[in-house]
């Protein structure tokens, strides 16, 4: 059975002083009922996830105790792709007709602290300063750009598209734009990365309503069919976070099999994408995932930015809202969030820059740590394919 | 005597060389010590010392304080550059005690040990092959 | 499609001081590959369930970077019946076709903390000593023997029983038996509730392979189906822990609808099952459980237990490897624990007390907070039905 | 003047009333106030005064510490009594005052403060009806 997507809600993303990460929550969940027009009464099961913001089930008691069934997953920067694919899987196996995908968190200000035993670290990792997630997205770029041949300009492209497209956007965090010159000469926090190529943790909250494909047509004008999401964790040689050591040709990252599984079961190629939102917790990660999900080919970046391709008019739209850069980082939301966008720009409602000519074939793409990614598929139903 | 934050990551400390698995299937090489291949899963690894010089993979430099459990040293924190450096079977993280401005991928490094934290203990960390 | 289980791992249950929760979990994993003879690489989606032992996909370091799809879920004590549904609907959904499902938990010795705002309870509710999880079994339990005329006695019956079967159980934490009269006259933790009538935080790990019908038959010699599973929160009404106001007439708990809802999937009656498993983090919880599942009528259970009826040689088998009371509960490991332990009395080869006369049809139960419950029916092969 | 462990739990302190929501469709009563009705989901309940007194309708007794975030006596822990009392539109709990040997389902208590932690606050609780 075809899954769709009938409604999007979705917070600011920011700062919420006043607000816990269950009222974000239950704010997205209320205005992604309304979109599609049904109640909650009318849902027989939510998945819900959540890193640092409490149990998402306890929603249950501000939206109705109704007795749907409720499992929360917890996969890190990934979790938001997780909970769709859950949610389509009980829609397919018939355990649930109408689901509810709700993804918040609402984290402190400040780098994320990591523990090296969750890991399967000893200490000495951590207390010797080595498990910072800055430093991997780093290292990672400066190897990447070097093997490449692409310039830091490139980073600093990546910034300032996001932050273009995030000023253009009603509920993005950062919201006034920044010139390459800007991003080049902010603070080096961990070079070649500078303070406006590294997403900050951040606060928000994300729902869709997901059904079966005979339902879909009665909830929404143009329900988003998901074509594929495929969820998948690391092969040997993947240059993960958190790694002592690496194989000396490191490879393989979860990112090609999530984008290559995802392709293959929407039977689609990567050059049909009209509209991609793809993991940018650092302006290298955006680099790296676009040649990794085969939206482009490796070294081919330095030119698609220079050239403004990847802008919402270019042949190859990326981070419509200002991704991660220009939202930041509620974990539990961050993969929700791509999907509110895909979906409301192959509707042509998008919030902010819309991409012109009716965008008919979406892409999403997280990644998380340790190592996984999930991609989706999203194409307006009548797509071409 | 030195002590060292984790005497399981050496096989040697006078002079100091790092313990590593290699697989007695494929031969993939891993560090710190573990008890399975991440390759071929095969259990039973063998313990060999690595090679105490290399080149520089990757680095960055780590320009603010981490949170807990990094443990800032006794003055206070200042920056720290940190890289991959390329043994020959394997990539090993570490610090690089290499001025920012001499950094580069494919400089030659040789693995020594550093006071770290209150200075009571160290780690291991490359420096520029003289 | 249906699916099946064909390969079962546990650890022992208890105290491992030497032990991290991912070295049992990877231990669980192994025995149940063993199990069903097959490898990790032929298993294309792990589930895994922690409450508080790290990541579960950690995991992957340890069997092998094999690149599968690996979610985490986390939904309290319905961990294990959360993690067995998503397995089973991805297998259904055809987003896999081998699933490994695996639930642990390492917890230090005591009661469990919890935090109020967490729970969307303010910090009141906790300084002033209201938020104790025992406090709550007990003042359910005392109000259900009050409303069914059931006596402290039947609670230590359910004691003495789990105790004795914990005794014949070689992977049991509790391997003496007690005495109705131990139970009763042991230090009243929470009255009516005594020390032997609660379960303590514990260790352990269990694992389970699951397939799709087809290749069932390929992997284990007596599949056991999956015929239903079935999740579902609390409605408006039950009575749930950390509750500051109920209602005058408190009623519908979820797993009266879980196991309602199983049953009718399954398509099999309570009266129909040959062995159960049922929730006993404490005596009364027990006892409200048989009722609430269906498996005997209300105030039926003082004399059920008083004749000996759930005993493994009784008309209603009931936690036959010691339960919670004799296993302790490692919150993520404790629902598939059950599971385990249905498999093998269907396969007749249960490591403590077999159930005589070739049991067909088991049941498994567990509750959570905030009022998660889930169900599942696991028949043999060829069942009645 | 009294400090109560959250004001937001009462509509008066002396007296001392329990502050609730009530829906203003179903006539759903809770406690505390809440944002909108457990059973039908109608935001913006009205806040009424619960009854003062009722009956225990459940009990039991405290007779170990509570981990954190519990802030015991400052003059140790001792066993504290907790239940369920039936106000007539609903069930509260909270600390009964009333020695273990009279506690029974049914007796009629009625609503109190009484200080908890270090003694600078008080919360609400009942004792029996004299
Ligand atoms: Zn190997
Ligand atoms: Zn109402």
């Amino acid at each position: 059975m075809t899954v769709a997507i009938v409604g999007v809600g979705m917070t600011r993303f920011g700062r919420h002083d006043e607000l816990s990460g269950l009222d974000l929550a239950e704010q997205a969940v209320r205005e992604a009922l309304a979109d599609a027009g049904t109640a909650w009464s009318d849902v027989d099961l939510a998945v819900g996830g959540s890193n640092v913001s409490g149990k998402p089930d306890a929603l249950v008691s501000r939206l109705g105790l109704t007795g749907l069934a409720f499992p929360t997953v917890r996969n890190g920067c990934a979790t938001g792709g997780v909970a769709l694919a859950t949610a389509a899987d009980a829609i397919r196996a018939g355990r649930a007709r109408t689901a509810v995908v709700v993804g918040f968190d609402k984290h402190e200000r400040g780098a994320f602290a990591s523990d090296p035993a969750s890991y399967g670290l000893g200490a000495w990792y951590g207390e010797t300063g080595l498990m910072v997630t800055t430093q991997y997205f780093a290292m990672k770029t400066r190897r990447y750009l070097h093997e490449h041949g692409l310039s830091e300009e490139s980073l600093a492209r990546v910034s300032a598209r996001a932050f273009r497209n995030g000023a253009a956007h009603p509920r993005a965090w950062r919201r006034s734009p920044l010139s390459v010159e800007q991003v080049l000469a902010a603070a080096p926090v961990n070079p070649p990365l500078t303070q406006y190529m590294l997403c900050q943790p951040s606060q928000g909250a994300v729902a869709l309503v997901v059904t079966g494909e005979e339902r879909a047509a009665d909830l929404a004008e143009r329900p988003v069919r998901l074509a594929a999401v495929s969820v998948r964790t690391r092969r040997y040689g993947s240059f993960e976070v958190f790694s002592p050591s690496l194989d000396p040709v490191p490879r393989r990252s979860p990112s090609i099999d999530a984008a290559d599984s995802a392709f293959r079961t929407a039977g689609l190629s990567p050059s049909e994408v009209d509209v991609a939102q793809v993991q940018d917790t650092d302006s290298g990660s955006e680099l790296i995932h676009l040649a990794e999900t085969g939206l482009c080919a490796h070294g081919e970046q330095e030119k698609l930015l220079a050239d403004g391709q990847t802008d919402a008019e270019g042949a190859l739209p990326v981070n419509t809202d200002g991704g991660c850069l220009a939202n930041g980082e509620p974990i539990g939301a961050s993969g929700l969030r791509q999907v509110h966008e895909v979906v409301r720009q192959l509707q042509g409602r998008a919030l902010g820059r819309q991409v012109p000519g009716a965008p008919r074939v979406g892409f999403t793409h997280v990644y998380g740590a340790p190592g996984t990614s999930s991609c989706a598929v999203l194409t307006l139903e009548g797509a071409r394919s | 005597m030195t002590t060292v934050v984790d005497p399981g990551l050496f096989t040697s400390l006078d002079p100091p060389r790092l313990a590593g698995s290699r697989c007695r299937s494929c031969g993939t090489v891993t560090f710190p010590v573990g008890g399975s291949c991440p390759r071929c899963t095969l259990p039973g690894p063998d313990t060999v010392a690595l090679a105490d010089a290399g080149t520089v993979w990757t680095w960055t430099v780590q320009t603010f304080p981490p949170k807990p459990p990094y443990v800032p040293p006794a003055g206070g924190f200042s920056p720290y550059a940190v890289g991959y450096v390329d043994l020959g079977d394997v990539l090993v993280e570490g610090h690089l005690l290499v001025e920012p401005g001499h950094l580069r991928i494919g400089l030659p490094v040789r693995l020594v040990l550093t006071p770290v934290g209150d200075g009571s203990r160290s780690t291991f960390a490359f420096e520029a092959t003289p």
